[in-house]
């Protein structure tokens, strides 16, 4: 019994209870409602927080075991451990906020930014991949990359000195309007997703699977 | 050597030329002409216009990864902020980088080159998980969301939070954002509720999107990654890291354009060949 | 300059290579940089979250805001996915986060994502600009439709909305290209500082005695 | 003091209407009605396929839904990405391939129950969920899709720039690809890296049309319903505000 209360019907309602709590905060002046909102949005900080938490000890778990029977490449496992701890010890240790500050852009800093500086050769290799003009899709598609990317280059204005003109009018007008339409359709997703979870009828995100029928 | 091998050309190659042509220009700069946009003048002129003494938030939602893009932007921004007689608070929602981002940013402008003084016209509040909820509620009632600033100085210490309620007493938001779609997060939150006004900057991947709300209106003016950044370096007449980077851009971006030809010029032969004549 | 000041740069500039030695080819390097990356950026991340559950969760509630009680109780329940038997617990701090991030969301994308965009989408048919505008929103939005097939009226409707929403996508995809290479451009600069410089033709050595040993081997 | 907020009471009518239309249809199919969808989803129709041939070649498959915050903007689009990853995963345990999922901390808790309530109803129970976490979201996908040598890639859901980082690195390693994102700033990424991709609001649609289900698939109907009556209002104000009538738009703004 109260399995059953906690697996199905629990989830539900309170999915119900807190988005429909939300909702009529924004829309209507309700002072309960709006110091109820502020309250519990700030009472999230912990959970959201936990989690956090939770995903480190999980990631710690797979590569103790990993350690602990020697699987495939378990010295890098140790050295991952070796850091976690390090970054830990030095993040929350009263005292080492320097050290930290020097520490933590110098390795995880640069590490990130240099996965993010990747991107740009990714991009042009995915560009060389996939922009070939097949129809008048592709050619639009392959069109509108290529003046941008002439226009916004102040070597694309000293070619030919419309460039930066054709970018605005490109970014102004047709992508202005095909990402509108793109962001209306999403609201109006998120709003009948918002509804089938609300009403039930979509738990797959509270892991329970609907019939098919 | 036949055309259609262009098509499977080694992706390594194009690498390499990319990472040539990016570097060249770093070592010997080529000085190329910059022009200066509409949004980017409109993103001057509404900092600017903030009254004398009035607060501007500041939002660095941005990581580490976005440094590249958004750091020039935040020094420029901040260089004229502090030129002009405002309090400028910073809470960062966005990620754990972005307050020592903010941090850096500001040692490099220097407090004491502008008579500025930490606490009294300027205080970095540090990260606060939890994303739009809590920005809800910062906005909301900053005194009870708050407790310590960054560094650990609690909050009735800090001057600048005296008359500071929420939302309601922010002048203008400035919102450097990288990855996620933070300004849209303010106009959702304080501009539709407290009918803030919002201005910034995002990183290109995210500038088309915001583009729809500079048009309606929403937001006032944004400056476009390094572009504007290089463009805002010009307007302040402090040129700097943004406006030595603009060269290997245009570089890079003619290699992009020579990929995608060389990769059509390859896909065109080989389909010549299989059909024997040309048929789009 | 102190010996750190040497140091430090040397170790980000050979984990900024180790990264991307990834163009070549997946190896060794790489996924000694991804370690030390994934443990330093997990070891942070934890590091802040109980700093966050700490000044967030245990300071009020030992301020006298008792209630905080619930989300440190609803935060604890998120670990019982380390038990088999207790772990459909987690879904009833999941599903207050699932509320309140949907119910927001669909709140405020009314307003932002659906009303105001529909009201900026209302031009005068003045101007070619206005109607291309006009045109491209109904027709991309029309171009996401599930329950007709495209006949009729609704092919060149179909038709034109899949031209808007290439065009628009294409364009995208270039802006996204710009701020990137400017991400790659900052890298190259820390790399040509002294004396993280002298890591670039190692870095080559290295790369070129492996093409030349995979040559061999092939042959 | 009114209980309504001047510039929201239009905004609340839409709204509601919206939800009434959609609840009303779908009420409708716990009713028995059926609908049909006319319109096939290619990259839905390309998973099982794809699996198929990962289980050929016995190599693992990686899915990610993204790592958007729960709370955050996107945070929804990243559930749509978790529904969606039930039912790859659902496919999974049918054709016994082998599945690792990467997900951001909040939602691994959840992330591990649907991992196991899907391979437990293709009867399979005790399967240790492979659902894994890294705090270098991108470094940590490429890493696992290497060392595991996934055979494809599969990703939905919320992204942030990671998407590009794993989605080239993936199509470098030699991975199958299908993907989509509702982000907009992703969408030509994913568009332009992926075998098969869904735009925008597919990814919503595709929840929907994978759980075969009527009554959720009744939402999707009264949504085409709805965008024609939206883009009717914009021809609408259009045509009215160009002979200079404002009515249309005032009263959108209350």
């Amino acid at each position: 019994m109260g399995s059953v209360v906690g697996r199905r019907l629990a989830p539900v309602i309170l999915t119900a209870i807190f988005g429909i709590v939300m909702i009529l905060n924004f829309f209507l002046n309700i002072p309960a409602l709006a110091s109820f909102t502020a309250e519990a949005q700030r009472m999230f900080v912990p959970i959201v927080a936990s989690a956090g938490v939770v995903g480190g000890v999980n990631l710690l778990l797979y590569h103790f075991t990993s350690v602990s029977r020697r699987r495939g490449d378990w010295p890098l496992s140790a050295l991952l451990i070796g850091t976690f701890f390090f970054f830990l010890v030095i993040t929350i240790t009263p005292g080492l906020e320097s050290f930290y500050a020097l520490m933590y852009p110098a390795i995880v800093g640069r590490l990130k930014e240099a996965t993010w500086a990747l991107i740009s050769l990714f991009m042009v290799s995915m560009a060389y991949r996939s922009f070939k003009i097949r129809n008048l899709e592709t050619l639009l598609f392959t069109l509108g990359c290529v003046v941008i990317l002439f226009g916004n280059a102040p070597v694309g204005e000293a070619i030919w000195p419309g460039a930066g003109k054709a970018l605005r009018w490109f970014m102004d007008i047709p992508t202005m309007a095909g990402m509108r339409a793109i962001t209306i359709g999403v609201g109006l997703g998120i709003i009948a997703y918002g509804v089938r979870v609300m009403l039930g009828y979509d738990r797959t995100a509270l892991g329970e699977f609907s019939e098919v029928g | 050597m036949s055309l259609e091998k262009l098509t499977k050309l080694d992706t390594r190659w194009i690498y390499l030329l990319f990472i040539i042509v990016t570097v060249a220009p770093l070592i010997s700069p080529l000085g190329l002409p910059l022009k200066i946009s509409d949004d980017t003048r409109i993103v001057f002129d509404t900092i600017d216009a903030v009254p004398e003494g009035g607060t501007v938030f500041f939002g660095s939602d941005m990581g580490m990864g976005n440094r590249g893009e958004t750091q020039a932007m935040m020094v420029a921004v901040l260089r004229h902020l502090f030129t002009s007689d405002v309090k400028v608070i910073s809470v960062c929602f966005y990620s754990s980088d972005s307050p020592i981002l903010l941090e850096e940013a500001v040692n490099e402008i220097g407090l004491a080159n502008y008579d500025k003084e930490y606490g009294v016209d300027f205080v970095n509040f540090g990260f606060y998980e939890g994303r739009e909820a809590t920005l809800v509620a910062f906005g909301v009632d900053a005194h009870a969301f708050l407790n310590v600033d960054y560094y650990g100085t609690p909050i009735s210490e800090l001057s600048i939070m005296d008359d500071f309620k929420g939302a309601e007493d922010i002048d203008l938001v400035i919102s450097l954002s990288g990855g996620e779609i933070f300004p849209e997060v303010y106009l959702r939150q304080w501009q539709t509720i407290h009918g803030t006004k919002v201005t910034g900057g995002a990183v290109a991947m995210i500038y088309p999107m915001l583009v729809s709300y500079v048009a309606s209106g929403q937001l006032s003016g944004l400056l476009a990654s390094s572009r504007g950044a290089a463009e805002y370096e010009l307007l302040i007449n402090k040129p700097g890291s943004a406006i030595i980077a603009m060269d290997s851009q245009s570089l890079g971006h003619m290699v992009t354009i020579l990929a995608i030809i060389i990769s059509n010029l390859g896909y065109f032969a080989s389909k010549r060949s299989k059909k024997g004549g040309l048929d789009i | 300059m102190t010996p750190i000041d040497y140091v430090l740069p040397l170790i980000s500039g050979a984990l900024i290579l180790m990264i991307f030695s990834f163009l070549y080819r997946h190896n060794r390097w790489f996924a000694l940089a991804s370690v030390i990356y994934i443990g330093g950026a997990t070891g942070q991340f934890v590091g802040i979250c109980l700093k966050n559950i700490y000044t967030q969760g245990i300071i009020p509630l030992m301020n006298g805001q008792y209630w905080y009680i619930i989300s440190l109780v609803l935060g604890a329940l998120l670990f019982t996915r380390f038990s088999t038997r207790y772990s459909y617990l987690v879904r009833i701090p999941t599903a207050i986060l699932l509320g309140t991030g949907i119910g927001l969301n669909m709140a405020t994308g009314m307003k932002a994502q659906i009303l105001a965009q529909i009201i900026d989408t209302m031009r005068p048919i003045t101007s070619i600009n206005n109607i291309i505008i006009i045109v491209g929103v109904c027709t991309v939005t029309l171009f996401f439709f599930f329950s007709k097939e495209a006949t009729g009226i609704m092919k060149p409707i179909n038709k034109t909305g899949r031209y808007f929403l290439m065009l628009s996508i294409g364009c995208s995809f270039a802006y996204a290209l710009l701020g990137r290479t400017s991400l790659l451009i900052e890298r190259w600069k820390t790399l040509l500082l002294y004396p993280t410089y002298y890591l670039i033709p190692i870095a080559v050595a290295i790369i070129v005695y492996d093409i030349f040993k995979r040559k061999e081997a092939v042959a | 003091m009114s209980i309504l907020i001047s510039g929201k009471i239009t905004a609340f009518v839409l709204f509601t209407l919206i939800v009434i239309t959609i609840a009303y249809l779908s009420f409708q199919g716990t009713r028995g009605r059926k609908y049909n969808l006319k319109r096939k989803l290619e990259a839905i129709e390309a998973i099982p396929e794809a699996i198929g041939r990962a289980v050929e070649l016995n190599r693992p498959i990686h899915y990610t839904p993204g790592s958007e915050s729960t709370t955050g903007g996107r945070g929804t689009q990243t559930w749509m990405g978790i529904v969606i990853g039930g039912y790859v995963t659902k496919i999974c345990a049918k054709l016994g391939a082998k599945i690792t999922w990467s997900v951001r901390a909040e939602h691994l808790p959840m992330a591990r129950e649907i991992y196991r309530e899907a391979f437990l109803l293709e009867g399979q129970i005790g399967v240790e969920p492979d659902v894994r976490y890294y705090g270098a979201f991108a470094v940590g996908c490429i890493e696992t899709m290497a060392t595991d040598k996934s055979a494809v890639n599969i990703l939905f859901g919320g992204f942030g720039s990671e998407l590009p980082q794993i989605a080239e690195a993936a199509a470098r390693l030699g991975c199958f690809q299908i993907g989509g994102s509702s982000n907009p700033p992703m969408v030509p990424l994913v568009v332009a890296s992926c075998d098969y991709s869904l735009i925008g609001e597919e990814n919503f649609a595709a929840g929907a049309i994978l759980s075969e289900n009527h009554v959720q698939l009744g939402g999707l109907v009264a949504l085409d319903i709805i965008k024609v009556c939206f883009t009717s209002l914009i021809v609408l104000g259009s045509l009215l505000i160009s002979a200079n009538i404002t009515a249309l738009i005032d009263i959108l703004k209350i």
